[in-house]
């Protein structure tokens, strides 16, 4: 399975900093070594760090409701780099206002995440998700959904 | 350093006032002199600090809301339905996160988005691209005082659209809109951009036109002791009022411990008089109580509980006005009928208790010695840190850890200080990094925090923080163990 | 006068017993012995007295809503929402108005024509109609203890068709349910007739099985003052012991001023225990906080502050469990929906409240010390008049008018007291009628009261009592005139 | 115009007092001669207090959600005892729920009642709708609407 190196952060011009630290605990505690590169982020910085160390996986996180603007493009631009095969994971507040989740959820996806997570989801179920998903990784070539 | 604790010269705000305006396109419609005279021809009512100072005569707690959307005509719909049916007494208008980065290019492609898709695509109003005409016409189409709220590092250019605009209050400071809200904006920088948005004031005030200043009291808005808060409110406050600022409104973030909070809110508004007073400010000092500022249940029931109890704590405190939280609070920025909604349940309560005070019992004199001489603690430092000058002493404050805010982004913050409740919920110190609490003050926190371990039947211990992060938005105000076996402290 | 505070035979109870089971067909299924095997089979999680006991020792308050419809299905789908989706920790069952008055033929009507309109045309549960089967029916269907909530004068047949259903708690009292709920019942009558079913319950204790009883607290909602309704609560609690009940809830009505609802719940407990001990009874006494009781704001968000602001108030006073209201009150019987709502808010308000207490200054002891001197004046004189015979002191002190409740439709009531709020919201006295209260005390209420008459420049007045009773329904706790300024009495 | 009598009362099983004694109150100070039956009054106890009275004018009140089933037939009542001109006010929380209110009123304007009042009105203004009512009547014969 090799080492299981994730980037965290958050997008864009948001500063929302609580969750990004308890998701950085919570990863670490279950043995993922974790790249943090905090708030305000930009897709480069992102990728960069995920060429940098090697990553498996990229765990976005957008609370401030620009999340839709902040990501898009994040999927090709992975693939530009080179990173076609990284996992992609998002979740927070992801748009501005409350909206259906599935409606949320199936713009993400199509955007090119792998799982979308709402706000009030368990962090310790993207763990296990995170997990599945790297072992299936392992098998078969990674497919964007 | 650049940086002191003194009042700008002319001068030296005229020169860096050139390069400001120049920041955006609207800068150039900014005129003081003009601004000066449409302000003075304002009507009262619509004057921030007029309307405080009848609420604070009155004894009564005003109810603001938080709201922005992208859009002029958007923004102006959704303020007259706060103000018409919400019952706001005093209206917000809370600036996009774009703006607040200085980014006012992709502001200008929020707007576009917006304009596209038929609904905000900013979660705030964009005010530098909309310019001074636009925001007179906000102004002009409501019969409340409006403030500017955001959580910008450089407002400088916001500042004067805003005021040149007429609304008379703009929310923020140096500190309190840089660790919370950036990554990696020093705060010798901050510290002076918002020097100039005071000297603007000030000179506002010189020139008879009456601009308050409200520090933003919540920081990261999650578990900060409130002697971390009311120092740094101080301080700020001290920090405008060289400037010439002289209508200020403290503020605090409900911890959820009506005793602490309104300890709390007391020592803030007793200290900062003492402070004002030793440094010869003459301030007209008011107080914002903001509801609830941490992670909210889905629940929207649920969510009129938590506005509910932060509007009688506010009330029972005696705060000058409150900030509402609306029952969408935890999924998304709230429609205009939930903002309303939080503002109604909020003046209900308040209505309810107004005239009611908090009895004052031995419990709460305690806290409120407490917390003032928490807060010396660390203003003692600060103030020694600067020799004597409290702007440098809040750079080198920070840099030593002495100032320290739990959870916030800024690389500038130590980040060593944790907070966790206590049993009854107050919100006490567990690590304190590097902010020097007294040994005896540091025995009081640790004996409350005992107290909770042991009905807890757990050692203290980061889990609790993270337990008690989660734990409103869970239902509770402690973050107890799943196991918590009700104990027998509380039989009658 | 036939009647007398002195427990029944068993011959005397048995006799009557006879008749009661005859009153409607249902009557017939009741059979003691058969219902204590019933009841001793129940797990434990389903008895009341259980839950009010560990809710004391956990120092927690439980949440009990109101509700009630006509058909047996739709009940069970209903308390089951209350259970599951609103988190309900006691379930109630609410009976309509004809069962209240023992006009059976009516319900039977009621229950025809909700079947054909499909939804509930009436405003309660027929218990009676309906039968312990039917009832057996409902309880097994829940998780929680049941128990019913009415105001029936004459609750005899009602009450053993509850019991026998395993419902193991039953509100009412000769009184609370009579002046408040009836025109033309006697007390004579009505004190006799829950005599009975307090007999009732003390016969299924002899048995071995706990049963709770609730004197309903409030009376009629509407500016009670606190010494009135404790007086008649701990006078309810006294018969009810006399009889052999031994597990007693003892409630109060939320006045809206948080000083005098603490202090109301402490002197109604600690009073009770005194008069208990007085007359050598061994009882296990809780308290029950009932929501604001009088009328309600149409807006929803609203009715959420009022809710809270009740919910926190019972959490400071530590009651052991609150009744709760719910965003429709002002317009109609609750959907589910609604009641749920109304439980989910106070529950997070009170998770929120959980463990802090209401710390007691001396202004909160002055108020306990008030109410319980104004109940002893009140109480020494029923006593007196009834020769040391709490029955016929009550009677008699109702004719005399030294028991007298504001607003009450009895014609055994006199109707001659009438409240009014103080400047800060407290129910106090304007018209004594024949209330003993002692001079010294009707001073302090008079001192109160003048300070609102001075406040909003008006004498004392009736149309002040008529301002507050629509107050709280109009967004305000005390009904000030119109014009009235805010005057600079709160200035910090 | 005559003198001007009303009956007033809670009708059915109904005990809400308080919302009686304003609008006893209020009419009285506005002049008229109050008849206040009182709380769970039937149908039969108003009519037999407006035959004794001479009453002009019969308020009826329920609170409690029953007036549907309590209000019935009481027009046909009042018309089999000779009331067949007087006028039928009604007002409260008139059903069991919250409703639209103009179903509820249109609900009771069917059975017969000549105007119906929600729970939140202000009765000062029904004080000036009798007033005008008994105005009409005086000059044509009240006509049932
Ligand atoms: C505290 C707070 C703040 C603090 C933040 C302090 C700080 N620096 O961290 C302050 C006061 C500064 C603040 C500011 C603002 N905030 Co704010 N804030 C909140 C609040 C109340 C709680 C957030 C929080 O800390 N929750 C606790 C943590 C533990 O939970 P979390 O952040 O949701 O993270 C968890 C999950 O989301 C999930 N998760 C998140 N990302 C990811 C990613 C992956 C891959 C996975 C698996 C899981 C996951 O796991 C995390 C851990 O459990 C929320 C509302 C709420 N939730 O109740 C609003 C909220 C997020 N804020 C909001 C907004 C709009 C703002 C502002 C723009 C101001 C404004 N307009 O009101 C500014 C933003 C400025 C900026 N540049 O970003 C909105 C966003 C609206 C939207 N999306 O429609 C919210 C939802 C409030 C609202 N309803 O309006 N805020
Ligand atoms: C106080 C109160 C009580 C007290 C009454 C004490 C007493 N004896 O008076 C107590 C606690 C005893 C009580 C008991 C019950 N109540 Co109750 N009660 C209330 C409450 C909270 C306030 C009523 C009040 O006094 N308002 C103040 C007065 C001034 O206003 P008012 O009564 O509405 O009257 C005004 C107007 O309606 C109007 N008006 C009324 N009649 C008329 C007639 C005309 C012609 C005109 C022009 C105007 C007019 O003018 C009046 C003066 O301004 C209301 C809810 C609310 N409104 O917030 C529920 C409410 C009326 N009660 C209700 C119910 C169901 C009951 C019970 C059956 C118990 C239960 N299931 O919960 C019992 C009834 C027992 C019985 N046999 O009647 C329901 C009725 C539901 C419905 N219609 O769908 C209500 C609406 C609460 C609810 N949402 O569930 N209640």
């Amino acid at each position: 399975m090799g080492k299981k190196t994730i980037i965290l952060g958050v997008i864009g011009a948001d500063c929302h900093a609580v969750g990004n630290k308890i998701l950085d605990f919570i990863f670490s505690s279950a043995g993922f070594d974790v790249i943090n590169i905090g708030v305000l982020s930009t897709q480069e910085d992102f990728i960069n760090a995920a060429i940098e160390t090697d990553a498996q996986a990229i765990l976005v996180s957008s609370l401030y409701g620009h999340g839709e603007i902040d990501c898009r493009g994040f999927r090709e631009k992975c693939q530009e780099t080179g990173l076609d095969n990284i996992i992609l994971y998002v979740g927070g507040n992801l748009v501005v206002g409350k909206h259906e989740w599935t409606d949320v959820e199936k713009k993400f996806l199509q955007m090119g995440f792998n799982r979308v997570y709402p706000p009030g989801c368990n962090a310790n179920d993207a763990v296990k998700d995170l997990e599945h998903d790297l072992l299936i990784r392992g098998k078969s070539k990674w497919r964007v959904i | 350093m650049n940086l002191q604790n003194k009042k700008w010269s002319e001068e030296e705000f005229y020169q860096i006032r050139e390069e400001v305006l120049h920041q955006w396109e609207t800068g150039q419609d900014v005129n003081m002199q003009e601004a000066v005279d449409y302000m003075k021809k304002l009507p009262e009512h619509k004057n921030f600090s007029h309307k405080l100072n009848k609420a604070k005569q009155g004894g009564i707690t005003l109810v603001q809301p938080r709201a922005g959307v992208a859009l002029v005509e958007e923004h102006i719909e959704l303020l007259r339905y706060l103000q018409d049916e919400g019952e706001a007494d005093l209206l917000p208008t809370t600036i996009d996160s774009y703006t607040r980065q200085n980014r006012y290019h992709e502001c200008e492609r929020g707007i576009e988005e917006s304009k596209k898709a038929k609904h905000s695509m900013l979660n705030g109003f964009p005010v530098v691209n909309h310019g001074v005409q636009n925001c007179r016409r906000v102004l002009e189409a409501l019969d409340l005082p409006v403030q500017a709220r955001h959580g910008t590092p450089d407002a400088r250019l916001l500042s004067e659209i805003i005021h040149a605009a007429g609304w008379t209050s703009n929310e923020g400071g140096g500190i309190s809109y840089n660790i919370p809200y950036a990554k990696s904006v020093s705060l010798e920088k901050s510290i002076r951009d918002w020097q100039y948005c005071d000297r603007l004031v000030g000179l506002y005030e010189e020139m008879g036109v009456e601009i308050n200043r409200e520090p933003f009291g919540p920081l990261t808005g999650t578990l900060v002791p409130p002697s971390i808060s009311n120092t740094i409110a101080i301080l700020e406050g001290l920090l405008a009022a060289e400037q010439g600022v002289k209508n200020i409104t403290l503020g605090y973030g409900q911890s959820g411990n009506i005793s602490q909070d309104v300890a709390a809110v007391r020592a803030l508004k007793e200290q900062a008089v003492e402070y004002f007073k030793m440094d010869g400010y003459q301030i007209n000092l008011s107080t914002v109580f903001h509801q609830w500022m941490g992670g909210f249940p889905e629940d929207e029931s649920k969510a009129f509980g938590i506005i509910s109890w932060g509007s009688a704590t506010a009330a029972l405190a005696g705060a000058t006005k409150v900030i509402v939280k609306t029952p969408h609070e935890a999924l998304g920025i709230p429609t205009k009928e939930a903002n309303a909604q939080g503002i109604k349940a909020t003046k209900q309560t308040l209505n309810l208790v107004y005239g009611q005070r908090m009895t004052i019992s031995r419990e709460i004199d305690l806290e409120i010695e407490v917390i003032k001489a928490e807060t010396k603690c660390i203003l003692d430092k600060v103030c020694e840190m600067g020799n004597g000058d409290y702007a440098l002493g809040t750079v080198r404050a920070f840099a030593a850890g002495v100032l320290d805010i739990p959870f916030a982004p800024s690389k500038y913050n130590a980040g060593k200080v944790l907070p966790v409740r206590d049993y009854q919920g107050a919100v006490r110190y567990l690590e304190y990094g590097s902010v020097p609490i007294s040994r005896e003050l540091m025995d009081y926190n640790r004996q409350k925090l005992d107290l909770r371990a042991k009905e807890e039947n757990r050692p203290l211990c980061f889990q609790m923080v993270i337990d008690d992060i989660y734990a409103v938005s869970r239902g509770a105000l402690v973050g107890r163990p799943a196991d918590y076996a009700m104990s027998e402290r509380h039989m009658q």
